[in-house]
């Protein structure tokens, strides 16, 4: 696999879709333990995210992804805006004036992504957060070299995992936290559109492939 | 949805539109950004106040924009954190060369997007400041967790961390006086009714008619219990019992008092509240310096309120009285 | 019926008590009666005012109740105008000597219980002016019938005769400029949702999901038409229609906007009104010299709004702005 | 017949219970065209009038029901309690201190009651209010003379039928009014409270002179 800017930019448009089509049941997520906005606010920073980087097919992919950041972090708000803001900008970082990426770029970027959303929301593993489904996947590309789509598969399945694991635990961290018990037995809408996001690049990169 | 809007997406521009037509006398709103400040800013020599969050629980945060509290309202859409950006352009707007502080409450997205703003305006070499208003007792408190949500209690800090800024203290001084409102303020509060998000058109959650939240979050994040409803002198006793005990508040104490409707329980309701607020507070030999009675950090259109109480020294009482002169809040 | 209350039948009478809780440094209320007057009532040599009506209007009228405004408010019963002995004793305990003016709503229970009080008070040696507030505009007038409701109107002429009184106006002076302000005011109104009277325990009627009334009565009575739901800026010129062309408010003319929350309305959407009024305005070249946006006279707990001008001249200006210091209202 | 104080008191009891039972039906009607509490108002009145006058067996009529106005004056407010307390009071002055009353009374009380509500409302008869009930009973009873059990019977009848024409015609006084056009279709509170008096007072004679 390799992808040029153009490709990455049709992955995230492809993620945007996503999301965009979510939008709705992020926002009812969202609804039983927080305060009813998630799937808005996403919807909202990936309709920008969109008009943003249409016409950056000539710039680098780091330039991309930290555009993608940018402008998340100038319209989505909340507590996901900073953190999925913060997590491309930092994607975008470790990818630098590269033009083309491929498979093991991958765990470098998500690693870098993790990081930084460990960085500005100062959460762990097993708070019922975005991290919950973006560690398991990271930890699983990490494991073995080179990337191949298998482990991509693997990784996107250890997300969704984490997302069914936060229905099992309390919320310590974001606005769910504040519901203490009464946070068990509801999936975390952030892990949720987390996993969306890797299910997307997935499968772009899957059809890609075939 | 029975709104008076026009399209669910401008109900925060429009807000904006009719609040500066409104009160040109007070305020006025930054070109393209979700930003009302006074219509003096920046006051020269004079540490500015920034605060702000998701629209929605107006009069705050615009409503205190003036003389003796706020030099910066940031207008995020309904119930969403506004972004860094707007809150940096708040700050850059209302700076006055006395350095900037940065009236938090406490949700993690309020926390982010301020903080990446503050660091946004150091990069700039403005001088900010911030502290996290955490008074809502409805949530547990803990080193693991995220802390406790700020709620009315935040328009104390408002008033008088601004009437300290007002007299000339220091960005040290406002902060350290801010903080000490925080420390001494706590609340709770409860709904009856489910609010509407504009954009969302149908409720977060839903109540049947003989329940109540008991601990609702002003974001109509659900509370920590729900109930049969209760009559208003059995629901204070509730409400006042987790708040005296937190700090806990003694006899001999003195304390303002805020009664605070989160949108459709009319004054009415309010003062019958207030009524029981009373007459705890004088069995339990706390006084009362003073009252507030009235919408301050509504949730929309929420049937609910909450109840505030903020222990005072010499200093604060003062503060407290200082004369205020906003949209939503003036004392002579 | 979701309230916070205790028994339907005490809900004036706890309300009152909370009031007066709150506002010690303002008002007092009258031992065993449904009255209250400010803290210094009689003020000696001023001419004192008196309103009131049904309860149900919070802040009205009570909450006008201070210095540059009113010097008492009678609650009668939610929505029920109050007796005459209950006004007659409003009138004895603020009468400083130089005459009481009854500020009444065009209600045919306000105006003879009222005038009855008036008779007694009379009948005692006070000296008693009255006038008659009939703003709204919903209502056809003729010479046949009771004429016009007064609703949210009524309290500029609490805000500019109560200034006339504390300038030091006879009584026939604030009288008479009580009655230039009836004569230059317009309002009106419409409603989402009813509103429930406590003793009753069901709302007075129902509205359809896409249902709206306008020309509502602030006492949930009946308005002058059922509509679809409407947008704001549709909703709005519909009403100011009605209301500019009453007077009509021509170009030139300068006038104060009072945009009048009924109780369950949140301070967005009477922003989102007061955007479009001040647009229509701006097109007819009526200039806003003052605007109020907020809850002045509700319908308990009743979802909607009002929209209230007032043509001003020098004299109605100097008096709107002059100081006013109340629990609901407060100018520096 | 020949009513004295104690049965005088008996007889506003009657009125006070007639009224109490049919205090959500009153409200009712109200809500339709005015504010839903005529019910509430007249029930909380005559509660109070029927404390006021328990002890009054000894007094004369005239003073009972001055006493009965009185107290619905200052008890009732709204639009019906200076109207009714007038009327009572006025039907208290014309009887004087007579201490038994008797069928040739009853237009003379009801024409002092009519008139007081006229001074007191400045409305006539055909503007939908409690006028359009008791003016065409007082008609009837004043046509001729000596009044009997028959007459007052068609005078209940005669009220009864100004209640079904309050329906057909437009209110023009009281908050009624308000509603122009939209207030036809809907029978007057008012006029209904006065007929249910009228009936609960010929009820009492009936019964009694059987
Ligand atoms: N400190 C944190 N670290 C990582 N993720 C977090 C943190 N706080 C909240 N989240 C995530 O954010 C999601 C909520 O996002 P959103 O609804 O957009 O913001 P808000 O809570 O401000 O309304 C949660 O479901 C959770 O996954
Ligand atoms: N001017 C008037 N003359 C006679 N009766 C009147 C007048 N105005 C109102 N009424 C009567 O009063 C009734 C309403 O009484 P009530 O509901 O107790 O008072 P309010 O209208 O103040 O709520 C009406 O149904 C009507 O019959
Ligand atoms: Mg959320
Ligand atoms: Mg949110
Ligand atoms: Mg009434
Ligand atoms: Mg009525």
């Amino acid at each position: 696999m390799a992808v040029n800017s153009a490709e990455l930019i049709e992955i995230i448009n492809l993620i945007a879709h996503d999301i965009q089509e979510n939008k709705d049941f992020l926002t009812e997520l969202d609804s039983a333990i927080g305060d009813a906005d998630h799937g808005i606010n996403m919807s909202k920073g990936f309709k920008a995210v969109n008009e943003k980087i249409s016409t950056m097919g000539d710039k680098d992919c780091g330039s991309i992804l930290k555009t993608v950041g940018m402008t998340l972090v100038s319209t989505v708000g909340g507590a996901s805006g900073p953190l999925y803001g913060t997590a491309f900008m930092r994607a975008g970082q470790a990818v630098g004036a590269k033009k083309e990426l491929d498979f093991n770029d991958l765990p470098i970027i998500l690693d870098a992504a993790l990081e930084g959303i460990k960085m500005r929301g100062k959460a762990e593993k097993g708070e019922k957060t975005i991290i919950d489904a973006l560690e398991p996947a990271v930890e699983v590309l990490k494991k073995s070299s080179p990337v191949d789509i298998k482990l991509m598969e693997e990784a996107v399945k250890a997300a969704k995992d984490g997302v069914e694991y936060t229905k099992g635990i309390i919320a310590k961290k974001g606005r769910a936290s504040y519901l203490g018990e009464r946070s068990i037995g509801h999936q975390d809408p952030g892990a949720t559109s987390c996993y969306i996001m890797l299910a997307a690049v997935y499968k772009a990169i899957h059809d890609k492939n075939n | 949805m029975k709104k008076i809007i026009n399209n669910p997406e401008n109900v925060v521009q429009e807000m904006l539109e009719g609040m500066v037509a409104a009160y040109p006398q007070y305020v006025r709103k930054l070109d393209g950004f979700d930003v009302i400040v006074r219509a003096n800013a920046p006051v020269k020599g004079k540490v500015a106040l920034v605060s702000g969050g998701g629209s929605g629980h107006e009069p705050s945060h615009a409503g205190f924009v003036g003389k003796g509290m706020l030099d910066a309202g940031v207008a995020g859409a309904v119930f969403t954190s506004p972004t860094p950006d707007q809150v940096f352009e708040a700050i850059k707007a209302v700076d006055g060369g006395a350095g900037v502080l940065l009236i938090i409450k406490n949700y993690t997205g309020d926390v982010m997007n301020f903080e990446m703003a503050g660091e946004m305006a150091e990069a700039e070499g403005i001088k900010v400041a911030s502290v996290l208003v955490n008074d809502d007792v409805a949530v547990e408190d803990s080193l693991y967790t995220t802390g406790r949500r700020g709620i009315a209690g935040t328009v104390f800090v408002h008033k008088i961390a601004g009437a300290k800024a007002e007299a000339g203290g220091t960005l040290e001084d406002v902060k350290a006086v801010a903080e000490k409102v925080i420390k001494n303020t706590r609340s709770m509060g409860m709904a009856l009714t489910p609010c509407i998000v504009p954009a969302a058109g149908k409720p977060t959650f839903t109540l049947a008619e003989d329940e109540m939240e008991i601990g609702m979050g002003i974001h109509g994040e659900p509370g920590t219990k729900r109930t049969h409803i209760m009559k208003a002198d059995e629901l204070v006793d509730h409400l006042m019992d987790k708040i005296i005990n937190d700090i806990p508040y003694k006899s001999g104490d003195e304390v303002a008092v805020m009664i605070n409707g989160l949108g459709a329980t009319p004054l009415m309701e309010q003062f019958i509240m207030n009524r029981r607020v009373s007459q705890i507070l004088k069995e339990k030999g706390i006084s009362v310096y003073k009252t507030f009675v009235g919408e301050f950090m509504t949730s929309i259109e929420m049937a609910g309120a909450s109840i505030t109480l903020l222990k005072l020294d010499d200093e604060l009482k003062q503060l407290l009285d200082a004369q205020a002169d906003t949209p939503a809040l003036r004392q002579l």
